[in-house]
């Protein structure tokens, strides 16, 4: 591939000297009276540069896409009969190690003489292909730019035309979005199909036991191998819950206080100290968790008695609230900042004290929009990892118990693909279902949530 | 209070009724603003207290105890042929030199459980770094040098009091007769606390008093620039077309909605996604920091773009009127006019944005940048952890020294995070308008 | 409130100069008229309010009789409003707004360190110039003043109560068959009624009314002066006011204000008719404002 | 036609995939166990210190799949060397030959204990592979002596064993995922399982129920997977005295001012007791180095010779105050020569 910096080398070097020939010709064309052009010189010379350098481009890329399986192709169809009937993954092999001679990698064994002449063929097939390429590729981008400069008119709309091609690549780059959507559906759909071909999907959504115990080995006995995920889809409900139960009330009383009563010096300190509880990594809360927050509940529930888990959800849902508090306050100032002034004013109006006012008037009327921002942040909890992977455990129990370990989705998505990386075993697959179920339930949650705060907005604006 | 004589009939038992209820109102109201105060109090006390947990533990990993020993550079072991070849310099046993000084400090120890433990008391750098010494200047061997080298983490434990002293010796990790070595030491000023600069300047190691952060802030830093390199253009770029250039319709619908819904994505899902498609499908490196900032990148875009799209709003219509009233085509009223206004604003989105990417972890396990790695990484292809992955890393390995070292990488994660926080408030300051 | 007015407030027709025109200066905006009444219920003496560096109200005195309306003209921008809303403290809930002087409700500083603003403003209620129903139910609209204060023992006084308000506000016989409705949906004339009825049905000693009409359309408007007229039989009525006729029309007594300053209090008739200051005369006469 | 058209979706991804995929390498890339992540972590920062080359890159991804990564073919872009708690099977060795690599050498680099430990509040008890294995199991002989299997009725210690103290059985140990997981199993489970002479039997009649019977451990609490965590093992180990913990002899050298290490068959887990062979509980680790790669990728002699060499591997080796438990003499003796020679396994 060393001939593609060298080839785009050239083709920049071209398209800037078409940028600079099709300015002197617009130039040329309107005898030196720019205000004759349609566009500005500099468009016209953008126009021959394109003109230049995208259909060179476009035919380089298609051309480095397919360049490898066509020769690949070719190079199978030379190789001697015996070896082209065996089956595709030891043909495969074979194309590796050509490959892998080609290009001065490491090869599995000592090649044969078949495998040299092999990557001969190969290496000669791809110089040729270099060398047409590089042809084609000049002659095109001359072709192309040649074409542009003539036509250059004092009529001509260079720049409209210049402007479509940018417009075209501000849609190329706004449809990375969908690009990502469609990425994270395919990478997890696909490996989901076939974990849901080794255990049926109403076992993973309904099975009270999870035990991803499959043999790892042929030779080794597994467990149940029970994959039902409602113990992880509880034990993150669990975590989210106690997560909430710290950050609502926490974060509503305080986007409360710091909109309706604080001034405007308390406002301006508390807001954004708050704020900073969002900015801190999540692993630095794992860590916080683990070292600091679980063994001070653990010693807690001990001194009163009770018998504490170490990895308690209670203290990863803990950290996991303070988390949180910002995302709930400063979503919740906003929408009761867009209560409009003249609610506080009718019920001030009439001798409404300023709790009554916020209980019964502000909180009603934002309250829509509170919940919005509560699903957001419930989405942002269940979608947690660091936190969870350092602090909570790995049990799968299904206990609504906040003293006891409990096992989250995300830990188990971690714990099966960073334990151990075999792409066929439904345990591992297991790990994209659950990403999948994880993807969708947060999509789910966030569209609602989306939804009920842009309808809020639109009431108040 | 006032007689309500005068009032008119009916207000004067409303008003006696309201009277009689204000205590309990009062008392209501002030409950209800204790509530609030309570609140942002218990939010700022977690906030303090994670903090002052983080710093209380991890303020001493910012010095490091170092150890003065005196070392014979015996020219026989060193380089017996006397040739000064810098290859026969660099293979040569110094950490024998080592053991020899040391027994020579202490040689009434014997036995090779407590010569174990004597070795124990200079760090395993020690010998790298007399071997620089003495490549650095060959002229040396031969003579007796005296050089400060760091010591064992267990000794620095006990010298910032993480060791308790007066526990019992079983429970202790420092046995007794080494506590004596160790304070004769400190009678002799053979261990001092220095700054430890190490920290800053060396990867990672196995060894709590020799690791540092400056692999992994590299790997951060490639991997920022990645992100940052894509996901401005990429970021600013979606976000003209939809504010500017779109057309309202069901296309355009969709990207907004997927844009909205990709912002609250889970972060491991986009590990996922770059397990699938960028390593299984595309063959990029694993634990590189191009694979990492790439999949920073998409997690980071939907923050740019929605960030961005704010920036081109707050911009009034006006301007594009007035450029577009002189005759400027769409194109260059926001070229020229739009974009500019409306960059600060792009910047301070795209800071949040790295700040996220900076601080996330969870992607990056999934990708292969759980590893260890010693040397700093160079650039974008070689493999790199990055400072929240160390910090995870750390958090699990065993030796208790690396609690301390954790907690001072955050120490310097969290300044990193607080001074891209800075810089952009300070250019919201600078730049702020109001329409 | 449009800036240009503001700026035409001492823009005078040039061939109609007034023998003040080039004088009016502070020492000519002297209170003239009657601010005085016989037993008030409120009685204003030397009220100034700054906004931060602003001096928005300078020196007012002014009584509200027992069972007047009192109507309130004047240029945008002039203190009207903000006069109004010292009468039952509304302006606690501006930051920076500072208001000295006396107001005595019944013979009581209301400005008084012990004075709780909220029964103040269960006597002093206020209905704003933009309807403000709560997002509720038309029913929990009329209910919610009751409600906080804790006026009514159970739901069938309470029920009482709301009807009773309604009938008062002229509204029932539109609401009575969908009181679950949700308050914000009526028209806005029916809004401001509601907003209306909510004040009454807390039983206020005064209602104060900034501007109730100016949102209004002249069916609605007539509509609520009407109900203005029944009122004043059982409240004492402070009304700001944009429109002179409405002025003429509802209020037994009417002030002038202009910058600040109140410039003439007089009998409504009486100011409209023969104007003893030279500036009401402008304003009356649409020279200005 | 469908084969056709499989072949060349086949081809085309063969020759898509490595567009992006480096053609050359200068540092080592290491995968493998995490029991072994700490020993080849220090070699490897030795190796980067002490010599011009780069310090090998080394992922922890556990045996099972650092093997798998292994084994997935040979070139720049697959790693050099597995770091693995247990011996390769064979049936890995094909699937790594079906993929190209066909040289592999193996290096056994020492043993490590995998302690049972309590913490120092404990009982220390005295406990044997078969009490180990009635507590654990899934399944168990039926109490009353009938040749028959039971689910696991012993809830504590005394229940299994008379001597033993009447205490909760609540043994933290390795996740399914880890070697740690699969030594415990064959050396603890599989020997205690061969105490009953009826199921010994089954070895050999249906090796199949025999496996299933001996490694399946219970799910009903008395077995709690915590993570490949160690850390947080010992820290529950503190809190909770009447836990046990499974973890490697290192964790238990680290912490031994927290936990204990339990005597097993009346043998305390000790350095000695260990690299004597005396300690029944100990499994050799190893590494697998790709014979085609040594040549090609710089430094792998030299590292595989830092590995092998005195001053690591040896009885006083950096290793061996890791925690390792250095080869017996001859033993190391003949994996040194193997090393120099890369032989590589039949």
């Amino acid at each position: 591939m060393t001939q593609t910096p060298i080839l785009l080398v050239l083709l920049l070097a071209l398209s800037s000297a078409a940028y600079y020939f099709g300015c002197k010709r617009a130039f040329r064309v309107a005898d030196g009276k720019i205000r004759k052009l349609h566009s500005l010189p500099g468009y016209y010379g953008l126009y021959v540069a394109l003109w230049a350098a995208l259909p060179a481009l476009l035919i380089l890329c298609a051309w480095l896409l397919f360049q490898g399986s066509i020769i690949t192709r070719m190079v199978v169809s030379s190789l001697p009969e015996s070896i082209q009937q065996l089956g595709p993954d030891r043909l495969n092999l074979v194309v590796n190690d050509i490959r892998n001679l080609v290009s001065g990698n490491i090869v599995s064994g000592q090649p044969d003489a078949t495998m040299l002449a092999a990557a001969e063929y190969y290496r000669s097939l791809l110089s040729v292909c270099r060398n047409l390429l590089f042809a084609v590729v000049l002659v095109v981008a001359g072709l192309c730019g040649w074409f542009g400069y003539s036509k250059i008119r004092v009529q001509h709309r260079a720049r409209n035309g210049v402007e479509s091609i940018v417009n075209g690549l501000l849609v190329a780059c706004s449809t990375v979005a969908i690009l990502t959507t469609v990425g994270i559906v395919l990478s997890v759909l696909f490996e989901s199909i076939r974990f849901f071909q080794a255990v049926p999907i109403t076992e993973f959504l309904f099975g009270l036991e999870w035990s991803p115990q499959i043999a790892l080995r042929a030779d080794q006995a597994g467990s149940s191998g029970a994959f039902g995920a409602v113990p992880l889809f509880a034990g993150t409900l669990l975590i989210t819950f106690i997560a909430m139960t710290v950050a609502v009330p926490i974060g509503l009383m305080s986007a409360l206080y710091l909109a309706e009563y604080a001034s405007a010096r308390v406002r301006a300190v508390a807001k954004p100290l708050l704020e900073v509880l969002a900015g801190i990594p999540t692993v630095v809360y794992g860590f916080f968790a683990a070292l600091t927050v679980a063994p001070f509940i653990r010693e807690s529930g001990s001194f009163l008695g009770l018998d504490v888990a170490s990895e308690s959800a209670l203290a990863a849902g803990l950290v996991m609230g303070m988390m949180i508090i910002p995302f709930v306050s400063s979503l919740s100032d906003d929408v009761i900042n867009a209560v409009p002034q003249s609610l506080r004013e009718g019920a001030y109006g009439m001798g409404a004290t300023s709790s009554e006012t916020i209980r019964r008037v502000i909180f009603p009327a934002a309250l829509p929009g509170i919940v919005g921002a509560i699903l957001l942040a419930v989405s942002r909890a269940i979608g947690e990892t660091m936190i969870v992977v350092m602090a909570a455990g790995l049990a799968s129990n299904l206990t609504a118990n906040p003293l006891e370990a409990v096992t989250t989705v995300t830990v188990q998505i971690v714990t099966l693909l960073v334990g151990d990386q075999e792409f066929d075993s439904p345990k591992t697959l297991a790990a994209f279902a659950l990403g999948l179920v994880l993807f969708l339930v947060t999509l789910a949650l966030n569209f609602v949530a989306l939804y009920i705060v842009r309808k809020y907005r639109e009431q108040y604006d | 209070m006032t007689n309500p004589s005068n009032a008119q009939p009916g207000g004067a038992t409303s008003f006696a009724r309201i009277q009689a209820g204000m205590a309990k109102r009062r008392a209501a109201e002030r409950r209800f603003k204790m509530l609030g105060r309570l609140a942002v109090s218990v939010g700022l006390l977690f906030l303090s207290v994670l903090l002052f947990s983080i710093v209380s533990k991890g303020y001493t990993a910012f010095w490091q105890t170092q150890m003065r020993i005196d070392v014979t550079l015996l020219a026989d072991e060193i380089d017996p042929e006397g040739t000064r070849n810098a290859e026969t310099l660099r293979k040569a046993d110094y950490s024998s030199l080592i053991k020899q000084s040391m027994r020579d400090m202490f040689p009434e120890v014997s036995g090779r459980r407590d010569k174990f433990a004597l070795y124990g008391l200079v760090s395993n750098g020690a010998a790298f770094d007399l071997r620089d010494k003495v490549m650095a200047d060959p002229s040396l061997i031969g003579t007796k040098v005296s050089l400060w080298v760091p010591a064992d983490d267990d000794v620095d434990m006990l010298m910032k009091g993480h060791i308790d002293r007066d526990a019992a010796e079983g429970d202790r990790r420092i046995k007794d007769n080494t506590l004596g070595w160790i304070d004769r030491l400190k009678a002799e000023d053979r261990l001092e606390l220095r700054f430890n600069i190490d920290f800053f300047t060396k990867g990672d190691s196995r060894d709590p008093e020799l690791a540092g952060i400056r692999g992994a802030l590299m790997g951060t830093i490639f991997t920022l620039i990645v992100t940052l390199s894509l996901s401005f253009p990429l970021g600013v770029a979606a976000a003209v077309y939809l504010e500017e250039f779109a057309p309202k319709n069901r296309w355009t619908d969709l990207i907004e909605v997927n844009i909205n819904n990709l912002a609250a994505v889970p972060s491991i899902v986009f590990g996922l996604l770059g397990l699938a498609v960028f390593i299984n499908v595309f063959g990029l490196p694993r634990s590189a920091p191009l694979l990492g900032g790439l999949v920073l990148t998409l997690m980071t875009l939907p923050t740019i773009i929605i960030a961005s799209r704010a920036a081109l709003k707050s911009v009034p219509p006006s301007i594009r009127d007035a450029a577009l009233g002189i005759g400027a085509s769409p194109m260059q009223a926001t070229l020229y006019h739009v974009i500019p206004l409306a960059l600060p604003g792009m910047l301070t989105g795209t800071i949040i944005g790295m700040a996220q990417a900076l601080g996330e972890t969870a992607p990056l396990l999934m990708i292969g940048m759980v590893a260890f790695i010693a040397d700093v990484p160079q650039g974008v292809f070689d493999p790199s952890t990055a400072l929240p992955v160390q910090i995870y890393l750390w958090a699990d390995s065993p030796e208790r020294a690396y609690v301390e070292r954790t907690s001072a990488a955050i120490m310097v994660l969290l300044a990193f995070l607080a001074l891209m926080n800075l810089v952009a408030v300070l250019l919201r300051k600078r730049f702020e308008r109001r329409w | 409130m449009s800036p240009q007015g503001q700026a035409m407030a001492f823009k005078f027709d040039g061939g109609a100069a007034s023998p003040h025109a080039t004088t009016v200066a502070r020492d000519v905006r002297q209170t003239v008229g009657e601010v005085r009444v016989i037993d008030p219920r409120i009685r204003c003496t030397d009220i100034n309010v700054h906004y931060g560096t602003k001096h928005a109200i300078k020196n007012i005195s002014l009584d509200v009789g027992k069972g007047e309306v009192l109507a309130m003209i004047g240029p945008s921008g002039c203190g009207k409003s903000t006069f109004l809303r010292c009468l039952n403290r509304m302006n606690d809930t501006v930051r920076e707004c500072r208001v000295t002087g006396e107001i005595l409700l019944d013979g009581e500083d209301i400005n008084g360190r012990h004075i709780d603003v909220v029964p103040l403003r269960a006597r002093v209620a206020m209905v704003f110039q933009k309807p403000n129903p709560f997002p509720k139910s038309i029913y929990e609209n009329v209910a919610f003043g009751p409600r906080i204060h804790g006026l009514c023992e159970s739901r069938a006084d309470l029920d009482v109560i709301v009807e009773s308000s309604l009938r008062k506000a002229n509204l029932w016989e539109e609401v009575k068959d969908r009181l679950d409705d949700v308050g914000t949906g009526l028209s806005g004339g029916q809004q401001q009624r509601l907003c209306i009825a909510r004040a009454i049905a807390i039983e206020p000693e005064v209602i104060l009314m900034d501007e109730p009409c100016s949102a209004l359309d002249p069916i609605s408007t007539a509509k609520v002066e009407q109900l203005i007229e029944e009122l004043r039989q059982q409240f004492s009525i402070v009304i700001v006011t944009h429109s002179m006729q409405q002025a003429a029309r509802v209020s037994q007594r009417t002030a002038y204000f202009h910058m600040g300053d109140l410039i003439e209090v007089s009998e409504t008739d009486r100011l409209f008719i023969k104007p003893r200051h030279q500036l009401t005369e402008d304003y009356i006469t649409g020279r200005f404002g | 036609m469908k084969k056709a058209a499989l072949a060349l979706a086949v081809l085309s991804a063969v020759a898509t995939a490595p567009v992006l995929a480096q053609s050359s390498r200068d540092y080592i890339s290491i995968v493998g166990s995490s029991t072994v992540y700490p020993f080849a972590t220090v070699v490897a920062e030795q190796f980067g210190k002490a010599t011009k080359f780069k310090t090998p890159k080394i992922e922890s991804t556990g045996s099972g799949g650092g093997i798998k990564l292994f084994c997935a073919g040979v070139g720049v872009q697959h790693p050099d060397i597995t770091n693995a708690s247990r011996a390769i099977k064979k049936s890995e060795l094909e699937q790594c030959a079906t993929n190209g690599v066909k040289d592999v050498v193996e290096v056994k680099i020492g043993y490590d204990g995998l302690s049972v430990a309590e913490s120092k509040a404990g009982k220390d008890m005295k406990l044997t592979r078969r009490d180990l294995f009635l507590a654990l199991a899934k399944q168990v002989p039926n109490p009353n002596g009938t040749q028959t299997l039971v689910d696991n009725p012993y809830k504590t210690w005394k229940d299994v064993n008379a001597a033993l103290p009447a205490i909760k059985i609540e043994v933290l140990g390795p996740p399914p995922t880890s070697g740690t997981r699969d030594a415990f199993v064959e050396l603890v489970m599989d020997e205690g399982c061969d105490t009953f002479d009826f199921i010994k039997a089954m070895k050999k009649a249906d090796k199949k129920a025999y496996k299933a019977t001996c490694q399946t451990i219970r799910e009903d609490g008395g077995y709690v997977e915590a993570g490949e965590n160690d850390n947080l093992i010992v820290q529950k180990l503190e809190a909770n005295p009447t836990a046990l913990g499974i973890f490697g002899f290192s964790f238990l050298d680290q912490n031994r001012d927290k936990v204990r290490g339990l005597s097993i068959e009346g043998v305390q887990p000790e350095f000695e007791t260990i690299s004597n062979g005396s300690y029944p509980v100990s499994r050799p680790l190893f590494f697998y180095v790709k014979k085609a790669h040594v040549a090609v990728i710089p430094g792998m002699k030299e590292y595989l010779g830092e590995f092998i060499s005195k001053k690591a591997m040896g009885e006083e080796g950096y290793l061996a105050e890791r925690g390792l438990i250095p080869l017996p003499k001859d033993e190391y003796a003949t994996v040194s020569k193997r090393v120099t020679a890369l032989d590589v396994m039949k």
